[in-house]
């Protein structure tokens, strides 16, 4: 079977860097992109469980970078950019070494940080977004629960996410046409 | 639904129509000899009434036209015209889009067109292609001659395999007939490299041009299909090619046709790309009146021309190492498509100008083809379209060929370069044709080529495929009025296909979807069993798709005209 | 002289396709004309009168004696002035996309900002933007290799990326900071950035130059032959002071120069 | 995970199935299905044709753990009824009719719809999809626009020089992966296309060739690679400039560019000069960072450099199975391959303007389809929040991020699984996708649906149905 609990990454006790200097706070460049177990699990469908959260709602790390924040694998952070936060488990990168680089797959957690803006070629800034990541206590929202809270799509007390919205065209008015 | 057109001046070269004054009757999409009373008259009194158009080279449907519309939106851009009544918006100049191709052959009266060039691997994709284009009946012609198997079979000299393998693969892809391009040149692309001549071997596999043309026409003869091998042979585009031309020609001079229609063992496609003469593009100059001479003295070939237009265009070819080379002749976006175990493509755009010398002589030397080639039954009408020009510039090259006033202009005028008189002869040829001859090299030659015996003619049964142009043949002088010519056989006054009313006075009326011509090769399937049980390790070994999954299955050919062969024995 | 001014009323979230209204085609027009008029909104018309106030005064014989004042705010207007080759038109605002795209003549200025694709395949003309723009200002549509050929852009601000992408002709002047790969695929035309530049201007360049009178910080491999030019004459434009001078993009055979400010790029001498 | 059992309690076996899943569209699968009915020709327990009603696929044989995850899906999580959000804002069951009726009325209505998405159905869908973007003047976009639309507009740049797989697989004895992961995003690529089966003049498979990564990341297919080139990050542009001037005979002047040493740009273009028939396959690698298209631009235009020594072609590694087969099916009909906007009667094709993020960031569209695809996942938070204020009608099998933000739930069906279809792989060849199982019987056919919504939509506005070239 396909399904997993979380995926498997180097499982690495925080070890001594000696060269480290433990910060609170640390400011790296955001890639997002997909591997193999967020794509089996988005593909399967099972996106309202605990597997998609571990799979996709996850910030891969060089384990320097971990050690310079003093995290081990499935703990939690606090990622930022301009563009929104969100928290997310950190965990061991299997592509290591990339110090100053974090990994999120694509998916609802990533999407909450990574820059809209497509300067006039149709694709947004998924890579290469600064962010800034600290640790955190804060659990990881399931799928559901994110997109209750980001969009509020259903929430009847927000009137508005932030939008222009000025007018837009009646378009019930047949007369307009001859 | 019966219909009679009343009193036009009829044009139908098969039939020794020349120019009568005379009714054509149809009823349920056939030709009749006499209708009943309650007949819809349509009146065409003194005008044009030809056969519907036969285009027997042209590229509209299939993977690197797709790969061409994909990469150039600026041409996209170009011919956007939009939706209205019951057409669809159109795009496209050189590379119109599907259901924009079907629109602009119906509005210049033309009703059956060949596909040039179908990989079998993607044929799946030519087919849906001709499903989206309107208004037309499509050949496509499969692509043999870079394939490994045939190259083996010929290496063997294996002509009873290599036919049962064929005859198995048309059916396989829904194919009408071989056309092979650039033999062993394809091969070598796959190694970016090129064969020069028949006599050059394709790497590793040992096959010469000479075998694989060989073979395939004798294979072509032996199922007797309804046409001859396609070819465009080696060199395309090389200053100096005409004599692979002729040696080519003369290769299948002794393989004796097995058709009761069709004259030729073997058409040449393009010919004005191959009738080129000296050694490099300074003293490159026409070689048209040598290849035109061959092909007045020999019976056994026909050709279409793939007339230069000087328009911005896009060449097209499964010949992959020639648009290499024009790639980096011009610098242009190169597109390639090499398709595993079959054949190549290329794509660039091209710029084709008056200004330059070298566009002028090959502008020239289709023009001579044209004219130099005395019988019409031998010279088709094309632009290898969008090779040398978009097919909806047939109009202008018609009225080049009716009006000698208008060459002379041009070449006086300077529209074209003054290479044009050194190196082509074109400016000592006064010939001028006639609508008889046009309606033979656009409609009834192309048709008996293909062994079309139910359209390409007025004939009682015939389809009732007709064009109707806003022309008074007894009042006009083309010679005088081109620009009339190229207008009107542009905008036809009616185009009807099998019956039904297209297009009337230059405007899409009627939209009915396209049907596919194929050949079926009968009476050898256990030979054909036995062929693919033979080939079918190496297919499974080094396609990477599944047998299964390779074939055309029924769903893409929805509205199928199988031409039924029995193999070896020509069909009546 | 033939004076439209148009007045907003109400600002519309889709936005709204300014393509026919340009002196070319209303410089016949009346007041009556516009009331009557239907804008493009998405995939339908809508009347202009629900958007604009139209003011109308004098007339006019030809596209060349109008000018076009435009008032409110254009961040939802795009098209202004597309295609138009005569004339003038003013916006006092910021405007949408594909502002002067495809223009031939006339003069367009826009006391504000310009979004993408301003004055895309220009001809001729004369188009200011005196606040900033974003990307491909002065670019080919996609897929051509042919851009802008010829008349004027004037930046006011800073331009975006890929200004003047496949540029063959006219001129282009930005007095702020530009972002990445100006010039790219240039085969002719002049550039001029006064302010910054970020990263591999000229990428792929055949031909034309740009003058770099700010600081680069990031120059491609494939410029070579670097020279000190003291007061060179460029394009027709005589440049006061010292330049290094680059001959490029060799990484596709390409002729073009660029130049860059000696004292304020140092870090390349 | 440990050992797994073979699965042998399956009922009945369908061979050559194709995989709905990334680009490399398998056509080697077989699925193992329990229960059920054989409607068709069963021989030796394999199903030659048709197909079992009422089945389940319990095993794929062949899959990567991709495909047989997506083939094995995850039936909790299944969409079978439709759906249409109510005024407390919870989603709940409704029948087909009325879900349609509302669907279509809102289409009909809206004065920039936009259809997004198409990658994971059929061309037959497609099909009528675009006759309803044609009717009402939509704007038609698929995933292209947030993965290989870059490479898209390069290519318009640049030129296309592509094979398809199995010149690959035949011939080539360089394989370049940049930008692109693909032991993880296309886990059968290597095995079945590029590097390690043995081809006609590959006798070797593996061993004949060389495997170079590109990639700033020590991926999982750096890891198996013979050489890694790990230039930096938003580098790329630079680097492949550097290669194509060292083609030209330049020698380089800095030491390091992009990260990488000039003496191993020098000695990698040697090699790729020196190769038989290289393959370049290209991802997302190249399309997302800072200059984006031009990364490819500069990356095609190596290769057509390449050719003048020896031959190269290249592949986009296309994620969805058929985000090629709508590109190939838009150009066909309409001549530009994505983000093509019908609003004036005529297609526009403008990126930046007619593409779905931009669309959605500057708040235009007033009503969203989605089908088959799944922008809660993928878009940014800054485009999808546009998508909470407008109604949006979705077309999918499974209850996903997208559900979340759909007012109007369509259960389509699984193509390639439960319904028949034409998909076209990354290199453009065209597979005919069979049915294997029935469809939950709640559920509809993807073609189905929007047949339905173009014909309700063109009874609100009054137009008689066409046939033409369906």
């Amino acid at each position: 079977m396909t399904y997993v609990d979380r995926p498997s990454v180097p499982n690495v006790v925080k070890f001594d860097e000696p060269t480290a200097k433990k910060r609170n706070k640390l400011s790296l460049m955001l890639n997002t992109g997909s591997d193999i177990y967020q794509g089996a699990c988005k593909k399967r469908g099972s996106t309202l469980k605990d597997e998609y959260r571990h799979a996709s709602g996850t910030a891969y790390m060089d384990p320097k970078d971990m050690a310079k924040l003093g995290v081990k694998n499935w703990d939690k952070a606090l990622v930022k950019t301009d563009w929104g936060e969100v928290v997310v488990y950190v965990a061991h990168s299997r592509d290591a070494p990339h110090e100053g680089q974090i990994f999120i797959c694509k998916g609802p957690w990533a999407n909450v940080i990574v820059s809209p803006e497509t300067y006039c070629c149709c694709d947004p800034t998924y890579k290469g977004v600064p962010a800034t990541i600290e640790k955190s206590d804060e659990e990881p929202l399931l799928m559901a629960d994110l997109m209750a809270e980001v969009y509020k799509k259903y929430n009847e007390n927000e009137t508005s996410t932030g939008n222009r919205l000025v007018k837009i065209p009646n378009n019930n008015a047949s007369n307009y046409r001859s | 639904m019966e219909y009679i057109l009343k009193n036009g001046i009829v044009y139908d070269p098969t039939n020794n129509v020349d120019g009568e004054k005379k009714d054509v009757m149809f009823k349920d999409g056939k030709i009749v000899d006499t209708v009943s009373p309650d007949a819809k008259e349509i009146d065409v009194t003194d005008k044009l009434v030809m056969p519907a158009g036969v285009d027997p080279h042209s590229h509209i449907a299939g993977p690197k036209l797709v790969v061409g519309r994909l990469y150039r939106p600026e041409d996209s851009r170009r011919g956007i015209v939009p939706k209205k009544g019951v057409t669809r918006a159109e795009t496209g100049f050189s590379i119109p889009s599907c259901p924009a191709t079907g629109y602009r052959y119906s509005r210049m009266g033309y009703g059956t067109v060949v596909e040039a060039a179908m990989p079998p691997l993607e044929a799946k994709h030519t087919h849906e292609e001709i499903n989206i284009i309107p208004n037309l009946d499509i050949a496509p012609l499969p692509l043999f001659g870079n394939n490994w198997f045939t190259l083996e079979y010929a290496k063997e000299g294996n002509i009873d395999d290599l036919s049962a393998f064929i005859s198995y693969w048309l059916r396989l892809v829904k194919g009408y007939g071989i056309k092979i391009v650039n033999p062993c040149g394809g091969e070598a692309w796959g190694w970016g490299m090129n064969v020069h001549g028949l006599d050059d071997p394709a790497p590793y596999f040992d096959v010469t041009a000479r075998e694989v043309i060989t073979a395939l026409a004798k294979a072509n003869e032996k199922l007797a299909l309804p046409h001859s091998i396609h070819l465009h042979p080696n060199d395309l585009g090389h200053p100096g090619n005409y004599e692979t031309t002729l040696d080519s020609m003369k290769l299948v001079k002794g393989i004796s046709k097995n058709s009761p229609v069709r004259n030729q063992t073997v058409h040449m496609t393009h010919i004005q790309y191959h009738s080129y003469a000296g050694t490099n593009w300074r003293d490159f100059k026409s070689a048209a009146p040598d290849v035109a001479k061959f092909v007045n003295n020999n019976d056994h070939v026909t050709c279409d021309v793939g007339q230069i237009t000087l328009d911005e265009t896009t060449t097209m070819t499964a010949d992959g190492p020639m648009e290499f080379d024009l790639h980096q002749l011009n610098g242009l976006k190169w597109a390639n498509k090499d398709i595993e175990l079959e054949t190549a493509s290329g794509i660039v755009p091209f710029i084709y100008s008056g200004r330059n010398s070298v566009h002028s002589v090959q502008w020239a030397i289709g023009l001579e083809m044209f004219l130099l080639v005395n019988n019409p039954w031998q010279i088709f009408l094309t632009t290898d379209s969008p090779n040398a020009g978009p097919f909806i510039r047939y109009p202008r090259v018609i009225s080049w060929l009716m009006s000698n006033k208008r060459r002379t202009e041009m070449i006086e005028n300077r529209e074209v370069h003054k290479a044009v008189e050194k190196k082509s002869t074109l400016a000592t040829i006064d010939r001028e044709y006639d609508f008889n001859e046009i309606a033979t090299i656009s409609r009834a030659a192309p048709a008996k080529a293909y062994s079309f015996t139910d359209r390409g003619h007025l004939g009682i049964g015939a389809n009732a495929d007709i064009a109707v142009y806003n022309i008074k043949p007894n009042e006009i002088d083309p010679s005088i009025e081109y620009e009339v010519i190229e207008k009107e056989f542009g905008n036809a006054a009616y185009t009807i296909k099998d019956g039904r009313i297209l297009v009337k006075d230059g405007e899409v009326v009627k939209v009915v979807p396209s049907r596919t011509l194929w050949t079926n090769v009968n009476g050898i399937e256990a030979e054909e069993e036995a062929v693919i049980k033979k080939i079918m390790p190496s297919f499974n070994k080094y396609y990477t798709i599944k047998f299964e999954n390779y074939k055309v299955h029924d769903h893409f050919v929805p509205r199928p005209m199988a031409v039924n062969v029995q193999a070896g024995k020509a069909a009546k | 002289m033939k004076i439209v001014t148009f007045n907003q009323k109400e600002i519309s979230q889709i936005g709204l396709e300014f393509d026919e209204l340009i002196p070319d085609k209303i410089y016949q027009w009346e007041k009556k004309d516009f009331e009557k008029y239907e804008v493009p909104i998405g995939n339908s018309r809508f009347p202009l009168r629900d958007y604009f106030d139209v003011d109308v005064e004098g007339s006019a014989e030809s596209p060349a004696d109008v000018k076009i004042i435009i008032n409110g705010d254009l961040t939802r207007v795009k098209y202004i002035g597309s295609a138009m080759s005569a004339g003038e038109i003013v916006a006092n605002s910021s405007v949408d996309l594909h502002c002067g795209s495809e223009m031939s003549g006339g003069e367009i200025i826009v006391n504000g900002d310009a979004e993408s694709y301003a004055g895309r395949e220009m001809t001729g003309g004369l188009l200011t933007i005196k606040g900033n723009t974003r990307e491909f200002c002065g670019a080919s549509y996609i897929g051509d290799w042919r851009g802008m050929t010829g008349g004027t852009i004037m930046i006011h601000g800073n331009a975006g990326k890929q200004l003047g992408e496949c540029l063959t002709g006219g001129e282009i002047y930005v007095r702020g900071d530009c972002d990445i790969l100006a010039g790219i695929h240039m085969t002719k035309g002049y550039i001029q950035i006064d302010g910054d530049v970020t990263r591999w201007p000229g990428g792929q360049m055949q031909g034309g130059s740009i003058v770099i009178n700010g600081k680069l910080s990031r120059l491609l491999e494939g410029f070579i032959d670097s020279e000190i030019v003291k007061n060179p004459e460029v394009s027709g434009k005589q440049l006061a002071g010292k330049y290094i001078k680059y001959t490029g993009d060799i990484a596709r055979n390409g002729k073009g120069n660029l130049y860059l400010d000696a004292e304020k790029n140092r870090n390349f001498l | 995970m440990g050992y797994e059992e073979p699965i042998t309690d399956y009922d009945y076996k369908v061979d050559n199935c194709t995989c709905a899943f990334c680009g490399c569209n398998c056509d080697d699968l077989v699925y193992l299905v329990k229960g059920g009915e054989v409607k068709g020709e069963i021989k030796d327990g394999v199903v030659v044709s048709g197909y079992i009603d009422g089945g389940h696929v319990i095993g794929v044989r062949h899959a990567c753990r991709l495909g047989a995850s997506k083939v094995m899906e995850d039936m909790d999580q299944r969409l079978l009824v439709p759906m249409i959000r109510d005024e407390k804002g919870n989603l709940v069951e409704t029948d087909w009719d009325t879900a349609l009726d509302k669907a279509a009325e809102l289409i009909a209505n809206a004065v920039r719809p936009v259809f997004y998405g198409w990658s994971e159905t059929s061309i037959e869908t497609m099909h009528y999809g675009l006759e309803l973007g044609e009717l009402v003047g939509a704007v038609l976009d698929n995933q292209a626009t947030i993965c290989h639309g870059p490479s898209l507009q390069a290519v318009q740049n640049a030129g296309y020089p592509v094979m398809t797989l199995g010149e690959c697989k035949n011939r080539a004895d360089m394989i370049v992966y940049t930008g692109n992961n693909a032991m993880n995003s296309h886990p059968r690529h290597l095995g079945r296309y590029s590097t390690f089966p043995r081809g006609y003049f590959r006798k070797r498979g593996r061993f004949d060739r060389t495997l170079v990564t590109m990639d700033p990341r020590y991926t999982d297919t750096a890891k198996m690679s013979d050489i890694w080139v790990g230039f930096e990050q938003n580098g790329d542009y630079e680097f492949y400039n550097a290669m194509r001037a060292v083609l030209r005979g330049k020698k380089l002047e800095k030491d390091i560019i992009s990260g990488i040493p000039k003496e191993d740009i020098e000695e990698l273009v040697e090699e790729m000069k020196k190769v038989q028939f290289g393959a370049l396959f290209f991802g997302l690698g190249l399309t997302h960072t800072l200059s984006k298209q031009r990364n490819i631009d500069i990356a095609i235009n190596l290769v057509q450099d390449l050719n003048k020594f020896s031959k190269w072609n290249l592949i986009p590694m296309r994620g969805h199975f058929n985000v090629n087969g709508f590109n190939i099916f838009m150009a066909m009909e309409q001549g530009f391959p994505y983000g093509v906007d019908f609003a004036r009667g005529y297609p526009r094709y403008m990126n930046g303007e007619t593409n779905t993020i931009d669309l959605l960031t500057r708040e235009e569209p007033d009503v969203f389809l989605v089908i088959a695809a799944d922008p809660g996942a993928h878009f940014p938070s800054g485009a999808n929040r546009h998508l909470a204020n407008i109604p949006v009608i979705q077309i999918d099998i499974h209850w996903g991020p997208s559900t979340e933000l759909a007012d109007i739930v369509l259960p389509g069906s699984f193509i390639a699984v439960e319904a028949a279809g034409t998909s076209y792989r990354m290199d453009g060849v065209p597979i005919y996708m069979k049915k294997a199982i029935s469809r939950p019987k709640t559920t509809r056919d993807d073609e189905w649906i929007v047949n339905e919504l173009l014909k309700r939509v063109q009874k609100i506005k009054g137009i008689k149905p066409t046939v033409a070239g369906k």
